[in-house]
């Protein structure tokens, strides 16, 4: 050795308090799984996932209220925590929240994992109560990581924050109790297609580092002006950087994987990943194409569009069709993204970058909350199998269960955007902001899609109050208080956000008036 | 000169075991293809003035995850091939169409950007103090964040592993005086006759022979039986085979009527779990 | 000419909490909508009390209103900001709002007293009276909005509630089918709407009435101007069954026939008029436009009134009639202000009368076993003389027999028509004619001539809950006309709201101009047509097979027909031929775009494999497609 | 020489990716992503070379660390649903489709 000494490095331990939390709680999960007695587990994990979750927010709402909004990226580079890294924090962790009261609801989960589907061992692990408790830190490391990935300052960082929140969403995916064996198939379908979608994105990294020489956004947004002659490196990984994230919010042509996953999935674990993977995934793809690439719009813009475009369309008219609530959800979150997208692409001054961002964040708080009621309900109308996804299992719930039917619809309406509901406004935020970034053509696309989703969002409603209900309907779970928690709090912010939501608007504005720090 | 004869002995070696790779049939063999072209982008690396990486992929890939995967191709049933006859509609087709056409576009990118000749990392490296320190000052400082952060993806992949394939005992292991009880208590508490000798065959698929000439049902491995049957490989005294037939048939039709359990050998675990049932 | 006068921040009193009339019957829906089965003893009771409260409301903003000075009858309550430079709530209470609400709450109320009767046997009492709350809260707050999306609100909120009340039996597959096809033809004219609201948004930045006033001449090109008057009138057009979009009133007729009257008769249908007559300014400011509403609303006059000359049905006859009567109204309100006031006028009186005969009817169906066909009725007039008193003083109103109600109105338009362009005046006035015969027709058929009940029908007269409202009613038909019209006292009432004319010609008690007396003979003519044919002469059971124009008529003029080969023949064929691409070995993803919506939906689900494979393939080649999109557009 | 080694990796990504496409067996297809990783990692090491920072060396590194993490849970799951269907054939998991 040569006697260099290594300078320490600093890390702002308050500000990234939130996310250090959650890690932190994390690992302490592990530790309960490995000292407590079983039966004890459970009772530990709860609380503390919760307390976690909720410390977290705090200490992000801490952060904003005491401290501002730091202007300088933290942890050597590697993290920035900005205006809309903190909301999206708190909108990840109120919805993970939420998601995790459901979650803890009974006969979601697998009693044990290992047990062939159907065998000895699995019934005598059912009557013994096993459970699986390990879903609870799976499910804070996956959260940790969807705090990371829209906050992360490089693409490393990014890269690994992309592989912490999806190696235990594949894990989560294949842990449904009932009907395992789509569980395990959704589980297999998610690992591929994400590996393989990584692959892509880690390429396009690869290219990117070899026309910056960095993987810093900010180097790369200086290289845009100084390299010359590498334009080519640069736009293949461009495209490649956005396959990967593009996968990850389920845009056509990469939204394959969604319908399946959601409808293999456990329930629960579906409402995590419609809102807050969709939430992360988002915040992860604006940092890259408006910090790094920013200055690239007028090259990636068309392409944008035509993801758009085909996202919009192919959610919409696919959702027609299905006869499974989960998969019909699933198309509409397809859609969703294209509707977003529309303020992905709305870019131009710095007037109208803050516009389309603050109505794309105000955008997924409305859906985020709504998508995660919807599923809630989802998770009470049950079969003698488990939940009964069948449509037409649906039909006359309105005169089955009149409130939850209602809450339901009142959700359908809000995806189809009609006033007075949350999606009304999250629509109308982002589709005039691209009307104001010249994205006219984009939004006519939008309000036609709009008024063909609002058919099968509709549709559902009519099946539940008009049609005769069957003989032996399924019956309605008696909520547990977590999941009529869950089901309240979404309704709730529907309205709210419906009909007041100018709060949340103002919010949103705040956490985009600074845009992204570089 | 040196590398650029290693690089085209070792890319024509690398891209024929990666065809080799995606084209054998055995999956064994598709795996040692794999650990060929680890192998040839360690020495790659070390070409490219990266020791430690090389090292690392020799160590942790090749050595390491090759060994995963192979472990877990043996569990699955190591022999399994892969028919390579293509079940999905123009799959093969789109696939190797797109396949080309990516390949192209990469190639047409990466063709058309002239590169100044290479910077070499030796000076940083010398500054340094060699290429281990260098690397690991980068990680300790500025990237330790995501050092950190990869902590969180060991942990999620032991605990994942141990989740999805780690089956815990429900109930205590059968001990011998359990498997000896329930041996007594059930229907055979001697072995099953043995299966036949004769001066020609000595092999566990002859029926033995009861006193008066026929064919000891008892005998007979059934699972062996049906499959000799079904590829003709029955005695080629036609009385025996016949016998064979008429044993098997009695015993399946046993089956139909007693349920599955008559006539099977006890399972340990199947005797346990009766007893606690009673 | 004068325009409407400026609207005025109002507090205090009775109009201060106008809003309460949306409120109260609001109020009333959601507790027997949510409260279920348990409402079920004292629902219905609820349900009038809300619609009484919301009708007392009404009656003390009135008076408060009558109060102020001329110049100062348009209050605005402002109620909250909904998005600060967007909307607000608001409650908008002038001469044009207050008359709707009057006769929404008032006819409404009479209506809910009479359901307690007709749907006494009905299980699902509660659940109706649940939904008619749900109407008249909607349909209130699509009047008293100060501004288009709240109007937006209400006139989707009443699209709702007459879709939930047609429906309503809905074990009848009709009932099903007729209120999806009322749903979907309302779409269409709905889409309309919205897209001129959208376009007035753009084009103004502003959707309150407050600021749309009569300069919005000077703010927009008259091309602009023109789309939006046409756009509105496509979305009045669906609302109120004018052509194109006639096609559901008559099928909705499935629904009770509390909600025929209520919803089908008296007020929804005519929201389309509300909507004209508010938006004055901009039909004002686009004479093309205006043109077009005239002929719309000549067209249905004339399309119903031939339509209502055919049906045995009692309540389609009366619905070609409503729709023959709204096509008066058009006219009227296609006028400009000269017509404004006898549209409306018209719009009131005909609520009295048609509510009044719809009820009629709907109490000799229920004597009737709710036998429909009025080949099965005949001399009831002795049986059940309270309703066949109430229903000829109906009858007689809306021929516009002189000095009843309808004589005025009607007679107010077809002068205001006839003054200003003489061929859609004389297509009125043989509209009435026809009027005379089909209404004659009616009565004759209903009410006298010989029995020819079915064998186990004895009818009798409907209870007093059913039988005062018909009188009340009949009052209103009776009188409301000369009190209104007369010394142009409903003119002058409304004119703040709505602008005044250059000349406002003084009405005549009986009026003697070549125009009435024209229709009087054609009146008196039908009246006697049809008093030879129903009256005098044998009716027959069976409708007899009639002539070419007498099939033309009783299928609606072939408007089923029209809309099956304009709109669905062509999306069929359209289907077919991209199955037949598709057939032909195309991607199907490609051509499937260009098919049917529903048919491209079965077909691309097929790409959804299942083969995680596949899934990879559209991965990958997505990939190849958008790296090589990148780097054409970069290199561009 | 930068170019040749690029060249050879995407040379290698793409048959990896074909790989993923054409083969059957679960494992197998993971290999091929595998392969496409390490794809990834040779452009990673020249382009370090290229611009004479060690930048590249060290997110090779990650991504080898990431790599490993990846394949247990990959084959924890290919496991799983070997043991449930008796098959690791992707074709086999066909449930969830339309």
């Amino acid at each position: 050795m040569n006697g260099t000494t290594i300078p320490a490095p600093t890390i702002e331990y308050a500000l990234l308090a939130p996310m250090l939390i959650v890690f932190g709680a994390a690992i302490v999960g592990v530790l309960v799984e490995a000292f407590f007695p079983r039966y004890l587990r459970k009772s530990v994990h709860v609380p503390l996932t919760l307390l976690a979750l909720a410390g977290a927010f705090l200490m992000t709402v801490l952060q904003v209220v005491r401290e501002g909004v730091p202007t300088t990226p933290s942890a050597m580079g590697a993290v920035a925590v900005d205006g809309p890294a903190l909301f999206i924090w708190g909108l990840i962790l109120v919805l993970a929240i939420v998601s995790t009261l459901l979650i803890n609801d009974e006969d979601q989960f697998v009693a044990q994992a290992a047990a062939v589907p159907g065998s000895a061992d699995e019934e005598e692990a059912v009557r013994s109560g096993y459970a699986q408790t390990e879903v609870y830190p799976l499910l804070l490391f996956s959260v940790g990581g969807m705090m990371l990935f829209p906050a992360s300052n490089d693409l490393l960082i990014m890269f690994v924050a992309l592989e912490v929140l999806s190696l235990p969403l594949y894990l989560l995916c294949g842990l449904a109790r009932r009907r395992r064996l789509l569980s395990q198939e959704a589980s297999v379908k998610y690992f591929l297609l994400g590996a393989f979608s990584s692959a892509f994105f880690l390429y396009g990294m690869a290219l990117m580092y070899g026309y910056a020489g960095s993987l810093d956004l900010k180097a790369i947004s200086a290289a845009l002006g100084t390299v010359s002659g590498q334009n080519t490196l640069l736009l293949a990984g461009t495209a490649m950087l956005g396959v990967g994230l593009l996968f990850k919010l389920g845009a056509a042509p990469f939204q394959a994987w969604k319908p399946d996953v959601y409808q293999g999935a456990p329930t629960a674990v579906t409402a995590l990943m419609a809102s807050t993977v969709l939430v992360s995934a988002f915040g992860a793809l604006l940092r890259v194409f408006w910090v790094a690439l920013g200055n690239l719009d007028w090259d990636w813009r068309p392409v944008m569009w035509g993801v758009a475009i085909l996202t919009m369309v192919v959610g919409a008219i696919l959702a027609i069709t299905q006869t499974d609530i989960k998969r019909m959800l699933a198309y509409s979150s397809i859609a969703h993204s294209g509707f977003i997208l529309t303020g992905v692409i709305a870019t131009g001054a710095f007037e109208q970058n803050q516009g389309a961002l603050s109505a794309i964040l105000f955008y997924l708080a409305a859906y985020g909350f709504t998508t995660v009621g919807a599923f809630a309900v989802v998770t009470m109308v049950r079969d003698a199998g488990g939940e009964a996804g069948h449509l037409s299992r649906w039909a006359g719930l309105g005169k089955r269960a009149p409130i939850l039917a209602g809450i339901f619809a009142f959700f359908l309406l809000a995806f189809a955007g009609i006033p007075l509901t949350s999606g009304f406004f999250g629509k109308y935020a982002v589709f005039s902001a691209a009307v104001a970034g010249d994205a006219l053509p984009l939004v006519v696309v939008g309000v036609v899609t709009s008024a063909i989703a609002a058919f099968f969002y509709v549709r559902v409603i009519v099946l539940m109050f008009f049609s005769e209900p069957a003989a032996d309907g399924p019956t309605i779970a008696t909520p547990t208080i977590g999941t009529s928690a869950v089901v309240a709090l979404a309704a709730a912010a529907t309205v709210v956000l419906g009909v007041f939501p100018q709060p949340v608007l103002d919010l949103a504005g705040e956490a985009a008036s600074a845009l992204f720090i570089r | 000169m040196g590398e650029t004869i290693t690089f085209w002995v070792l890319a024509v070696v690398s891209v024929a075991a990666a065809l080799g790779l995606v084209f054998s049939r055995k999956a064994v063999y598709s795996a040692l293809m794999l650990g060929v072209v680890m192998l040839s982008l360690a020495v790659l690396y070390a070409v490219q003035d990266a020791p430690f990486l090389a090292a690392v992929q020799i160590i942790v890939y090749t050595g390491a995850v090759m060994m995963l995967f192979l472990f877990v191709l043996m569990l699955v049933g190591v022999d399994s091939s892969d028919s390579l006859v293509e079940t999905i509609r123009g799959q093969r087709f789109w696939a190797i169409v797109a396949g080309l056409g990516f390949a192209a576009l990469l190639a047409l990118a990466i063709g058309n950007v002239v590169f100044t000749p290479a910077v070499g990392v030796g000076q940083v490296t010398q500054a340094k103090g060699g290429n281990i320190p260098a690397l690991a000052e980068m990680i300790f400082t500025r990237h330790v964040f995501a050092f950190e952060v990869t902590s969180a993806l060991l942990i999620t992949a032991a605990l994942g592993a141990m989740v999805l394939a780690h089956r815990e005992r429900v109930r205590p292991k059968a001990t011998q005086r359990d498997l000896a009880r329930a041996r007594f208590s059930g229907p055979q508490p001697s072995p099953l006759p043995g299966p036949g000798t004769y001066a020609l065959h000595n092999a566990i698929d002859m029926p033995a022979l009861l006193p008066d000439g026929s064919v000891s049902a008892k005998s007979i491995n059934r699972v062996l039986a049906r499959h000799e049957l079904e590829d003709d490989f029955t005695p080629t005294d036609p009385e025996k085979a016949a016998m064979i037939r008429e044993a098997l048939a009695k015993g399946e039709a046993e089956e139909r009527e007693h349920g599955v359990e008559a006539e099977q050998p006890i399972q340990a675990k199947d005797a346990v779990i009766k007893e606690d049932g009673q | 000419m004068e325009s409407p006068v400026e609207i005025v921040q109002h507090t205090g009193g009775a109009i201060g909490y106008s809003w309460l009339m949306i409120a109260l019957p609001l109020l009333g829906a959601a507790i027997l909508l949510l409260g279920g089965r348990r409402t079920d003893r004292w629902g219905h009771l609820l349900g009038v009390a809300m619609s009484l409260g919301a009708f007392a409301v009404a009656v003390a903003s009135f008076v408060q209103l009558l109060a102020l000075n001329p110049g100062e009858r348009r209050r605005g309550i402002e109620l909250f900001e909904f998005i600060p430079g967007m909307a607000d709530l608001g409650v908008l209470i002038d001469p044009l709002s207050i008359s709707f609400a009057l006769l929404i709450t008032g006819v409404g109320s009479l209506i809910h007293i009479y359901s307690i009767g007709y749907m006494s046997h009905d299980h699902d009492r509660r659940r109706f009276f649940a939904y008619l709350n749900l109407f008249v809260a909607a349909m209130l707050l699509l009047v008293l909005s100060d501004n288009y999306l709240g109007l937006f609100v209400g006139w989707e909120g009443v699209g709702l509630a007459s879709y939930l009340l047609i429906g309503f039996w809905q074990f009848k597959p009709s009932a099903a089918t007729a209120a999806k096809k009322a749903f979907v033809i309302n779409r269409v004219g709905d889409f309309g709407l919205l897209i001129g609201i959208f376009t007035i948004w753009t084009t103004f930045g502003s959707l309150a009435f407050r600021d749309l006033g009569a300069d919005v001449a000077t703010q927009a090109s008259e091309g602009t101007l023109t789309a939006i008057g046409l756009l509105l009138l496509v979305g009045a057009c669906g609302k109120s069954a004018q052509l194109p979009l006639q096609a559901w009133l008559l099928d909705a007729m499935e629904g009770p026939t509390p909600v025929s009257a209520l919803i089908h008769a008296a007020t929804m249908v005519t929201a389309g008029v509300y909507l004209v007559v508010r938006s004055g300014a901009f039909f004002e400011a686009a004479p093309t436009a205006q043109l077009v509403v005239t002929i719309v609303g000549v067209a249905t006059l004339l399309a119903g009134a031939i339509i209502g000359c055919a049906k045995d049905d009692i309540k389609k006859g009366l619905a070609g009639s409503t729709m023959s009567q709204i096509g008066y109204m058009m006219l009227g309100a296609g006028l400009g202000p000269a017509g404004y006031a006898f549209a409306i006028g018209h719009l009131i009186t005909h609520g009295f009368f048609k509510a009044n005969m719809f009820l009629g009817a709907g109490s000799v169906m229920h004597a009737m076993n709710d036998e429909v066909d009025m080949r099965r009725y005949g001399a009831l007039f002795p049986v059940m003389k309270v309703t066949a008193v109430t229903f000829v003083i109906g009858y007689l109103a809306i021929i516009g027999f002189p000095l009843l109600s309808g004589y005025y109105t009607k007679e107010g338009i077809i002068e205001t028509a006839m003054h200003h362009n003489p061929v859609l005046g004389w297509l009125a006035v043989l509209g009435a004619g026809l009027t005379g015969f089909y209404m004659s027709r009616m009565v004759f058929m209903t009410f006298f001539g010989k029995k020819r009940w079915a064998d186990d029908a004895h009818p009798h007269e409907s209870p007093a809950v059913m039988t005062v409202p018909l009188i009340i009613l009949s009052i209103g038909s009776i009188g409301l006309g000369a009190f209104l019209v007369l010394g142009n006292r409903f003119a002058t009432f409304l004119a703040p709201a709505v602008g005044t004319p250059a000349e406002m010609p003084e009405p005549h008690v009986f009026g003697v101009g070549p125009a009435a007396l024209a229709t009087l003979a054609l009146v008196a003519a039908g009246a006697a047509f049809a008093w030879m044919r129903y009256g005098a002469a044998e009716v027959p059971v069976t409708a007899p097979r009639g002539s070419f124009l007498t099939t033309f008529a009783r299928r609606d003029l072939y408007g089923d027909a029209l809309n099956e080969s304009l709109f669905m023949r062509p999306g069929q064929w359209l289907t077919r031929l991209s199955v037949f691409f598709d057939n032909r070995g195309i991607d199907g993803l490609v051509n499937g775009l260009a098919a049917g919506i529903g048919g491209t939906s079965g077909r691309l689900r097929r790409v959804q494999t299942g083969y995680v494979r596949s899934y990879a393939l559209s991965i990958f080649f997505g990939a190849a497609v958008v790296v090589g999109a990148l780097l054409y557009v970069g290199n561009m | 020489m930068t170019t040749h080694y690029l060249v050879l990796s995407a040379l290698l990504f793409a048959i990896g990716a074909v790989g993923v496409l054409l083969r059957r067996n679960a494992i197998v297809v993971f290999m091929c992503v595998e392969l496409m990783l390490n794809a990834c990692n040779l452009a990673f090491v020249t382009f370090a070379r290229q611009h004479g920072n060690l930048d590249g060396q060290l997110i090779a590194f990650f991504v080898m660390v990431v790599a490993a993490a990846e394949v247990v849970i990959g084959l924890a799951i290919i496991v799983m649903i070997f043991r449930t269907r008796r098959s690791a054939s992707v074709d086999d998991a066909n449930l969830l489709k339309y």
